[in-house]
């Protein structure tokens, strides 16, 4: 007898994995079931999802079985990914940001002096994303750009202006606890 | 850790005691665990418990933090107020007798609440352990190691970098040759960590001759730059460098 | 008239983010809708997809939408990705974020006046978890920072918004003194 959960319990599984699940791992998370019966679960299951789902598919790919958005919906699927904003930064570009917010206005020799690191892709990666903008020439020798952050800057960390920008010394404690 | 030993004579209960994050906590947990009325606290019997805790801590030397301490002496200063005959208030004509323990019921009902709705959210938590999304596939995951940063990643990268230099610093003393950019950079890193310092500070970190010109060099070669302004409280007063 | 495609798409969509997906979201991945019309098309996909597929269910969480699997499958999911219980927060971090969501926005020291104990570390575990932010700055003498919850509690916490925790008043312990 079929148990009347087995093909749930495998969507449930399929859905988690981050990767396509193989019929030997199945074995391993149901042990003690008779020959096939792992078999006639997934092909249950199958039918079922697939007839009563329109989107999406359960799909036998090279490593095994997994659920995917069926091709007729890519173009949506396409349509929503554009519009996630990337706000995700790098570790650099993060560093980067950090010393033009606290030491604003700063040329790229000082930021590098700074870092100890060359920054002129971070600072680019910086620019496109609107968090710095140029703010003139330092006049000295060599007149460098200066860089600071900007108006969309405040808003993606929410602060009202560069005075809210918590300082090292006050979140010294906070900082100095280690985990 | 448990102690299996009562610590008053007076009620045979027993103190768990890992579980105290603070003095409130540590009060609580006598008033509710012998069913005491919290709006008539007997402050002597409580006030006498919670000292024998501490000294047990003590004895058994385990750090308490100073809020425990605070706390002893406000019981303390709740207690002898108890002693004392309510004041008469002539004046007032609903005078009535103010409770010196009104503040601290206030606080541990208010603090009691809070503990309750950290016990809401530890149920709703593992409820919510027991579910999955998606499994998220590499390119996800890898999106999601980038930071989608806070103003707490900002000052964190920041604070990090300082550390680094705080160390590179020190190292750099050490080195036998020296250049002037290599000051430029030890003096701005330097003013990261500290917009302002003083000048001696130089005379006192016992680097060597050459170290110090090269030093002042730089250190000139920021004012004319207008990184740094250098400015003297009082006459006979330290120089100080503050950044610009 | 509804789009009949328009709640598979939706599912599409939802399937597709690794976070809950918001209305205002959607509405640009579908614009051109007629008031309501988004509304609606979830709400029948919900029911629908609630109803047939009994593994996953589609949950309004931190203002948006997202599917996971239902809580009775945690044992074969847990078992398959060979997890331990994740983590789960200390009872102090708990109490620290128990505070910040119902005093939102507060600082520091009105935190520790409630805890009674000074919460530093616990404080850097959830900023460090981004269970909660920097507020800006309370307008009092020495401008202290303060804090607030994220989207992220409310995903933590399976929250679809701050409105749907209980008042602090329901907490106050029954007195269990005569009177």
């Amino acid at each position: 007898m079929l148990n009347p959960e087995l093909p749930s319990q495998l969507l449930a599984v399929l859905f988690a994995s981050p990767e396509p699940v193989t019929l030997a791992e199945l074995g391993e998370v149901f042990p003690g079931l008779e020959d096939g019966e792992l078999e006639k679960a997934l092909d249950q299951l199958r039918s079922d999802f697939n007839r009563q789902v329109q989107a999406l598919e359960i799909r036998k790919v090279a490593g095994g079985f997994r659920i995917t958005t069926r091709p007729e919906y890519h173009d949506v699927v396409r349509a929503y990914l554009k519009t996630r904003p990337s706000a995700k930064l790098s570790l650099p570009a993060l560093e980067t940001l950090a010393v033009i917010a606290y030491k604003q206005p700063v040329t790229l020799p000082e930021i590098m002096d700074i870092r100890g690191i060359k920054s002129t892709s971070t600072i680019r990666t910086l620019l496109e994303k609107k968090l710095i903008e140029t703010r003139g020439r330092k006049k000295v020798v060599g007149r460098p750009i200066m860089y600071g952050t900007t108006r969309e800057f405040l808003v993606h960390f929410g602060l009202e202006d560069l005075s809210e920008l918590p300082t090292l010394e006050e979140f010294q404690e906070i900082l100095a606890e280690t985990e | 850790m448990q102690l299996d030993r009562a610590l008053a004579e007076d009620a045979a209960y027993h103190v768990n005691l890992d579980v105290f994050e603070g003095p409130l906590d540590l009060l609580l947990h006598l008033i509710r665990s012998q069913e005491l009325d919290i709006y008539d606290i007997p402050i002597a019997r409580i006030t006498d418990q919670y000292l024998q805790y501490l000294a047990r801590m003590e004895e058994l030397n385990i750090a308490l933090a100073a809020e425990f301490v605070v706390m002893a002496s406000t019981l303390i200063f709740i207690k002898s107020k108890m002693l004392l005959p309510a004041e008469p208030r002539g004046q007032e004509e609903d005078g009535e007798w103010e409770d010196p323990r009104a503040e601290l019921v206030e606080q541990l009902l208010e603090h009691e609440k809070f503990k309750n709705a950290a016990q809401m959210l530890f149920s709703r938590e593992t409820v919510e352990l027991s579910v999955w999304g998606r499994g998220e596939n590499e390119f996800e995951q890898e999106e999601k190691e980038m930071v989608s940063a806070t103003v707490f990643d900002v000052i964190k990268a920041f604070h990090l970098m300082v550390e680094r230099f705080k160390e590179q610093i020190v190292l750099e003393v050490e080195s036998e040759t020296v250049t002037v950019e290599q000051k430029l950079g030890e003096l701005r890193r330097m003013l990261t960590v500290q917009r302002e310092f003083r000048f001696s500070i130089f005379f006192e970190k016992r680097i060597s001759r050459l170290h110090l010109i090269v030093t002042l060099i730089a250190l000139l070669e920021l004012v004319r730059l207008r990184e740094v302004r250098l400015h003297q409280v009082g006459l006979f007063e330290d120089i100080r460098i503050a950044a610009c």
